[in-house]
């Protein structure tokens, strides 16, 4: 099943769980299983039907390019990262 | 930038009279490097700007073994560092005007017009100052000398009095077993505005190894460049060793008043000149003696 | 070490630039170059003060000027929404940007822009700018971020509260968010550890330093289109953030990215494109806005200042197994700086079983920073790679084994999450220790030698090309990658090596946004990777395109055709690459491609450096002997064009290291706003840089490409301040170690 | 309003007349009344170089140097260093030698290198890093700008 990084900021709303494991397709279902657990995270991850503008996901090693659609397949990490802007 | 006219007179005379016509609202144009950065920032005014590389007397280099370096107000310092007499007989005035700004700065840039912005940091003029330079100013009334040890009184300000001119620097001619050395300490290695500078000359005894005289000039350390008469006078007869070059350099520390800056403190400035002081002195013997 | 050409025709070589013979006579066209009919100049009229209240603007006696056409303020601007956008490389909020561009009730920084003239020419521009009467009711500043961070701090946005990832406090503070990152329990791990070090740093504000100021065209056409020329790393960024900041829509604007001459990440934000659209618009005439200098320094983003405290531990046989890092970054006058890679990379070179990172964005009176170059990370590999090195003298410890036996490889996790792929560390570790750099003597007093590492992500974002072949049989590649460093070629060049032909058949142009798809920023170490990756697969696609037509031309099924090297063989036929393009240009339609790509992974680019210098006692002034920059590339294009890269953000880094800082006044204006006094290093300030290319191929891309524009930056200042240690005992925790610092230092010792 | 003044001067091997203000910088002449564009404003106020022209074989920064300045004088730019459809070897050099990123500084390195090797040919690494410590370069590092050089160096 795919691993989700509870964010360290996040923690007070999951009790201190830092990894669930759920059975899901998408960044998009992992929000609503874990607004379902932890009520009130959705409002910490999203705003309105989208990611929150400055963060960005991470599935293992790639950044998501599709937002809440980004796909996420079996035993893949997922990790809500900051948004990174270069030089 | 603030409209001016402009003006290239070909004679004293016609510049003196330029002068007087514009009184305050008129500015000189030698190589350009502070007054036209000055007026573009607004820094100085100008209503007339007047050229004066038109003159050939500012423009002229006049140097004999007899009778010393003339040198006009306007000759641009690479003319300076690359006449090999000049280098020879005045060691220090090649050292300034070899690292004011970079090669494009070189070019234009005058030793006159370093003297005449009068800038504390300005590189030529301990030079000047500590090879006994004299200054020849045109004005309304003719001609008069100042030296340059006098030529200035604050920052960016000097003794030119509306209506005057510098004509030409004059060195007296150089003298066996002397030497001169400058030396500014900036922490990059050129492009750089002088944190502190030092120009030192030296007249040595026949053997090369007493100190007949010295003069010792700081920049960077106060309002005006500043002579470190004390120091001069304590090398006076003697030897030219290693620790008495530094002991010149460390009471020259004493004349030292800076301020704090972006450019460095009170407390670096002031030890900078005693590196600096000796440095130069150690340079200035070591030419003296023909060894570098 | 340094590439051979491996199985490649194209790639590893190192042809002339496409642009070349245009920027060596001088007839490529930077932004300031472009003429237009009519054209008037601008300038912008800025803030003297570094926080204050606008209470009135009068522009009437500027606009009565003769040659004045037209004046404006930020009551010409559009309400913006307090929204935040994607700017594909990092987010921004309007509303922020707007004001940012043109100050409406109060000015953040001196600098800041408040009013704006467009004239016959520059100069009445600006005499008609100094007519301008603002009026300020002059406010109190803060430009140090801890000072920035107390309570009685003064104010900037009176409505900015901190923001805990989502979560917002009740009080307004210059903190506009607060970051925190844990791995494992540290309580834990400091537990288990035989030493451990804590250090606190400072670095200073540092800008970008590209040559050529920001400038901008714009001509508002009678038709409502809005057309922009203009130095900018991304016309299509510079086309959203326009459009939002005039509330216009994109497909109203089109920009034409100039050549430009240098951005380092500062050329991202718009500074000057919405101005000269609003000033062009009033007067129907074409505006051109160039910065001075100062204005760059004090009205562009610089890159935020520090404070950071790191405390690592490690057991005695020097394996880390602690790190904890409090860290707050310059956000300049407006949130979102760059803390969130400042918390990501302090502990990112190495394997850490426990880590904790809390990081800061913090809002004060200085220009709003931008990227340079790893924005963020420069910072803390300062203090990480310092704090390690004194775990290592405490230890005993050789300061490269022990990076060689921490280094992060394929399987580490971050403290931020993610695990890393296959990454090149290790074998960057390893070029240094069999350098002849490193294991050359070095002898002389107040001298060292020491190292530093960094690491940069390296992003994908999206990019788009087209192809289309010409009938001899070359290829114009169109592109939406402002070329800052070469990147034409290196793009180029993977088109050709697909295709089989020479990189000069590859014509590469860089276009407007109405001419090529969307594409991100020439930034984020991308251009190489990503758009090189649209090329490559552009080639592919014109080269399936080529088979079944060659199956079509030589009678035989599509699976007979074969191609190697660019050579098309089938039934008995054979032609190369352009044999074959000139034949079917006579037998049907065109051959065009396109290709656009959104690639997802980090191009995880590492670098070390090793530097010999030496410390004049006297004077506190460092002189660099000997520098060595180490680099993984992944897989090196254009050589010359990636060792390029690692010199360039090398010397940019001992810039960093040694003098460079913005000098602030009692008054919190900045005092040092020109080339003169910001001393970026000469030619004269640096020795020849020395380069090793690693290849650790990067998984993720068909050539094996990895990032190399950004590492480089990050390993001088640390490693410099650790060589300090080495060559006269005395550690430095602040940054720039200018000659002052220096002799400081030492005097108290003696 | 100061006088328009007209200045007759050769430039790039052609007389050359052109009529402007007293405030206004021979960069300014080259750039918006000449069409010569080549010469690029970095500073404004001679720190960068990268305007540098040759006024009678002299690098000077053509942004400190007002256009009544030059009545007479002959002036090089960037645009009258190679001759037609063909680099002179500096530019060769450079380009063959990658020597420039972004290239805004390159013009005033070419046309200061000129100068530096038609005055001392056989400068050693030193003195070319020292007579062009006033162009300034924040792309190159200047590694590749210096081989550049010593590569016309070694090409003679």
């Amino acid at each position: 099943m795919p691993i989700v990084f509870i964010p360290a900021q996040l923690k007070s709303l999951t009790g201190g769980v830092s990894q669930v494991e759920m059975e899901v397709d998408n960044v998009g279902q992992v929000i609503e299983q874990l607004e379902a657990q932890f009520p009130g995270i959705r409002d910490r991850l999203c705003d309105g039907d989208q990611l929150a503008p400055t963060l960005q996901v991470s599935v293992d090693s790639s950044m998501g390019t599709r937002g809440l659609r980004t796909r996420v397949a079996e035993a893949q990490e997922v990790h809500f990262l900051p948004v990174i802007g270069g030089g | 930038m603030k409209d001016f006219d402009y003006s290239a007179p070909t004679s004293v005379q016609e510049a003196t009279t330029l002068l007087a016509e514009h009184g305050e609202q008129a500015r000189m144009l030698a190589g350009g490097t502070d007054i036209i950065v000055q007026l573009r920032e607004g820094l100085r005014d100008a209503r007339m700007v007047i050229d004066i590389k038109k003159i050939p007397e500012l423009m002229a280099i006049d140097y004999s073994a007899e009778s010393g370096l003339t040198l006009g107000a306007g000759v641009p310092c690479y003319r300076v560092y690359e006449n090999q007499e000049i280098s020879a007989a005045y060691p220090a005035l090649a050292d300034s005007t070899h690292i004011i700004g970079g090669w494009q700065i070189q070019s234009r840039a005058s030793v006159g017009g370093n003297l005449c912005n009068s800038s504390p940091a300005a590189d030529t003029i301990p030079s000047l100052i500590s090879l006994a330079a004299s200054c020849r100013i045109a004005g309304p009334d003719g001609e008069r000398d100042v030296a340059a040890a006098d030529f200035c009184t604050g920052p960016g300000r000097n003794v030119l009095q509306p209506g005057e001119l510098l004509v030409s620097i004059q060195f007296p001619p150089p003298t066996a077993q002397s030497s001169s050395a400058y030396e500014r300490f900036i922490p990059r290695n050129e492009m750089d505005i002088a944190v502190v500078g030092a120009g030192s000359w030296v007249q040595l005894d026949e053997s090369g190894s007493t100190i007949e005289q010295a003069r010792i000039t700081l920049a960077a350390v106060g309002p005006t460049p500043l002579v470190a008469q004390q120091a001069a006078d304590s090398l006076s007869g003697q030897e030219a060793s290693e620790e008495n070059l530094a002991a010149a350099g460390n009471l020259a520390r004493e004349v030292a008043s800076p301020i704090d800056d972006m450019r460095g403190t009170i407390e670096y400035r002031v030890h900078l000149v005693g590196v600096l002081v000796t440095r130069t002195l150690t340079r200035a013997v070591a030419r003296a003696r023909g060894e570098s | 070490m340094s590439s051979g050409n491996g199985s490649y025709r194209v790639i590893g070589t190192r042809p002339r630039r496409h642009d070349g013979a245009e920027k060596v006579t001088g007839s490529a066209i930077y932004g300031n170059d472009v003429q237009l009919p009519g054209l008037l100049s601008g300038f912008i009229l800025r803030s003297p003060h570094a926080h204050a209240r606008i209470t009135s603007i009068d522009t009437s006696e500027a606009e009565a000027m003769e040659g004045v056409f037209a004046v404006i303020s930020g009551k010409d601007f559009p309400e913006v929404a307090d929204k935040i956008a994607d700017l594909g490389e990092g987010a921004v909020n309007l509303s922020y940007l707007s004001d940012n561009v043109m100050a409406k009730t109060k000015v953040l920084y001196k600098g800041h822009a408040v009013a704006a003239v467009a004239a016959a020419n520059v100069h009445i521009a600006e005499e008609a700018a100094a007519k301008i009467k603002v009026e300020y009711e002059v406010l109190p500043s803060v430009t140090w971020v801890m000072d920035a961070m107390q309570d009685d701090a003064p104010l900037l946005h009176e409505n900015l509260c901190t923001d805990h990832m989502g979560e917002k406090d009740e009080k307004p503070s210059n903190t506009a968010v607060h970051m925190h990152f844990e791995k494992g329990n540290v309580e834990e791990g400091f537990a288990a550890a035989d030493v451990i070090v804590e250090r606190e740093f400072k670095t200073a504000t540092v800008h970008q330093g590209y040559i050529e100021p920001h400038v901008s065209v714009a001509d508002w056409t009678t038709s409502g289109r809005l057309k922009i020329w203009t130095a900018t790393q991304g016309a299509f960024t510079a086309r959203q953030q326009t459009a939002e900041v005039l509330q216009i829509p994109i497909s109203k604007v089109v920009v034409t990215p100039c050549e430009i001459g240098g951005g380092f990440g500062g050329k991202i934000a718009v500074y000057v494109e919405p101005v000269v659209a609003l000033l062009s618009k009033k007067c129907g005439r074409p505006v051109k806005i160039t910065m001075t200098r100062a204005d760059v320094f004090e009205g562009s983003g610089p890159t935020p200042g520090s404070f950071m405290r790191v405390k690592v531990g490690a057991t005695s046989d020097g394996k880390l197994v602690a790190g904890e890092a409090w860290l707050a970054y310059d956000a300049g006058a407006y949130p979102g700086g760059m803390i969130g890679p400042g918390c990501m990379c302090v502990f990112s070179c190495y394997d850490i079983e426990h880590a904790l990172v809390d990081g800061y964005d913090v809002c004060l009176n200085k220009p709003h920073t931008s990227a340079y170059r790893a924005p963020g990370a420069t910072q803390v590999a300062f203090a990480m790679e310092q704090v390690l090195d004194e775990i290592a003298e405490q230890l005993g410890i050789c300061k490269l084994e022990i990076r060689q036996f921490n280094a992060a490889k394929e399987g580490v996790r971050r403290v931020d999450g993610p695990v890393y792929p296959r990454i090149g560390l290790v074998e960057c570790l390893d070029a240094v220790a069999q350098s002849d750099h490193w294991n050359s003597p070095l002898e002389g007093e107040n001298r060292g030698r020491g190292i530093g590492v960094g690491f940069w992500f390296g992003c994908g974002l999206k990019s788009s090309v087209n192809a289309s072949v010409n009938h001899d049989g070359t290829v114009n590649l169109t592109e939406g990658s402002p070329d800052i460093g070469g990147t034409r070629t290196s793009i180029a060049m993977q088109l050709a090596e697909v295709l089989g032909i020479d990189t000069f058949d590859v014509i590469p142009q860089v276009v407007d946004t109405d001419s090529v798809g969307y594409t991100d920023v020439t930034g984020g170490s991308r251009v190489t990777f990503a758009t090189g990756l649209a090329a490559y697969e552009a080639g592919l696609d014109l080269q399936k395109q080529m088979v079944i037509r060659a199956a079509d031309l030589w009678e035989c099924p599509v699976d007979e055709i074969t191609v190697e090297e660019g050579e098309f063989k089938g039934a008995g036929n054979s032609a190369s690459f352009k044999e074959l393009a000139q034949q079917l240009f006579k037998d049907g339609e065109p051959l065009v491609a396109r290709a656009s790509v959104a690639p997802d992974c980090a191009t995880n680019g590492f670098a070390v450096h090793i530097v010999d210098l030496e410390v004049d006692p006297e004077t506190g002034k460092v002189t660099i002997l000997r520098y060595t920059a180490v680099q993984d590339a992944g897989k090196a294009i254009h050589p010359s064009y990636v060792e390029g890269q690692m010199q360039g953000g090398a010397v940019q880094g001992i810039g960093w290291a040694l003098n460079e800082e913005y000098y602030f006044n009692d008054d919190d204006t900045m005092d040092n706003a020109s080339f003169l006094d910001y001393r970026m290093p000469t030619m004269l300030d640096v020795p020849m840089i020395d380069t090793i290319i690693v290849e650790a191929a990067n998984p993720d891309h068909p050539y094996g490409v990895r990032g190399v524009g950004e590492p480089p930056i990050i390993p001088p200042p640390a490693a410099i301040a650790n060589v300090m240690s080495e060559a006269i005992s005395k550690r430095f925790y602040d940054l720039p170690m200018s000659p002052p610092k220096v002799w400081k230092a030492l005097s108290e010792t003696s | 309003m100061a006088k328009t003044v007209l200045v007759t001067t050769t430039i790039n091997g052609e007389s050359t007349e052109f009529l402007c203000k007293p405030r206004e910088s021979l960069l300014e002449i080259l750039r918006n009344k000449l069409g010569m564009t080549g010469s690029k404003e970095g500073c404004n106020n001679g720190n960068c170089g990268a305007c540098t022209v040759l006024i009678d074989g002299l690098p000077v920064d053509s942004c400190l140097v007002l256009g009544v300045e030059v009545e007479g004088v002959e002036i090089t730019t960037i645009e009258g260093i190679a001759d037609i459809g063909q680099l002179d070897p500096v530019q060769d050099c450079f380009l063959e030698g990658a020597a420039l990123q972004c290239g805004i500084c390159t013009p005033g390195f070419i046309v200061a290198a000129r100068a530096l090797l038609d005055k001392k040919p056989d400068a050693d690494e030193q003195t070319i890093r020292f007579d062009l410590s006033g162009n300034l370069c924040r792309c190159t590092g200047y590694d590749k700008i210096v081989r550049a050089i010593q590569a016309v160096q070694e090409s003679n």
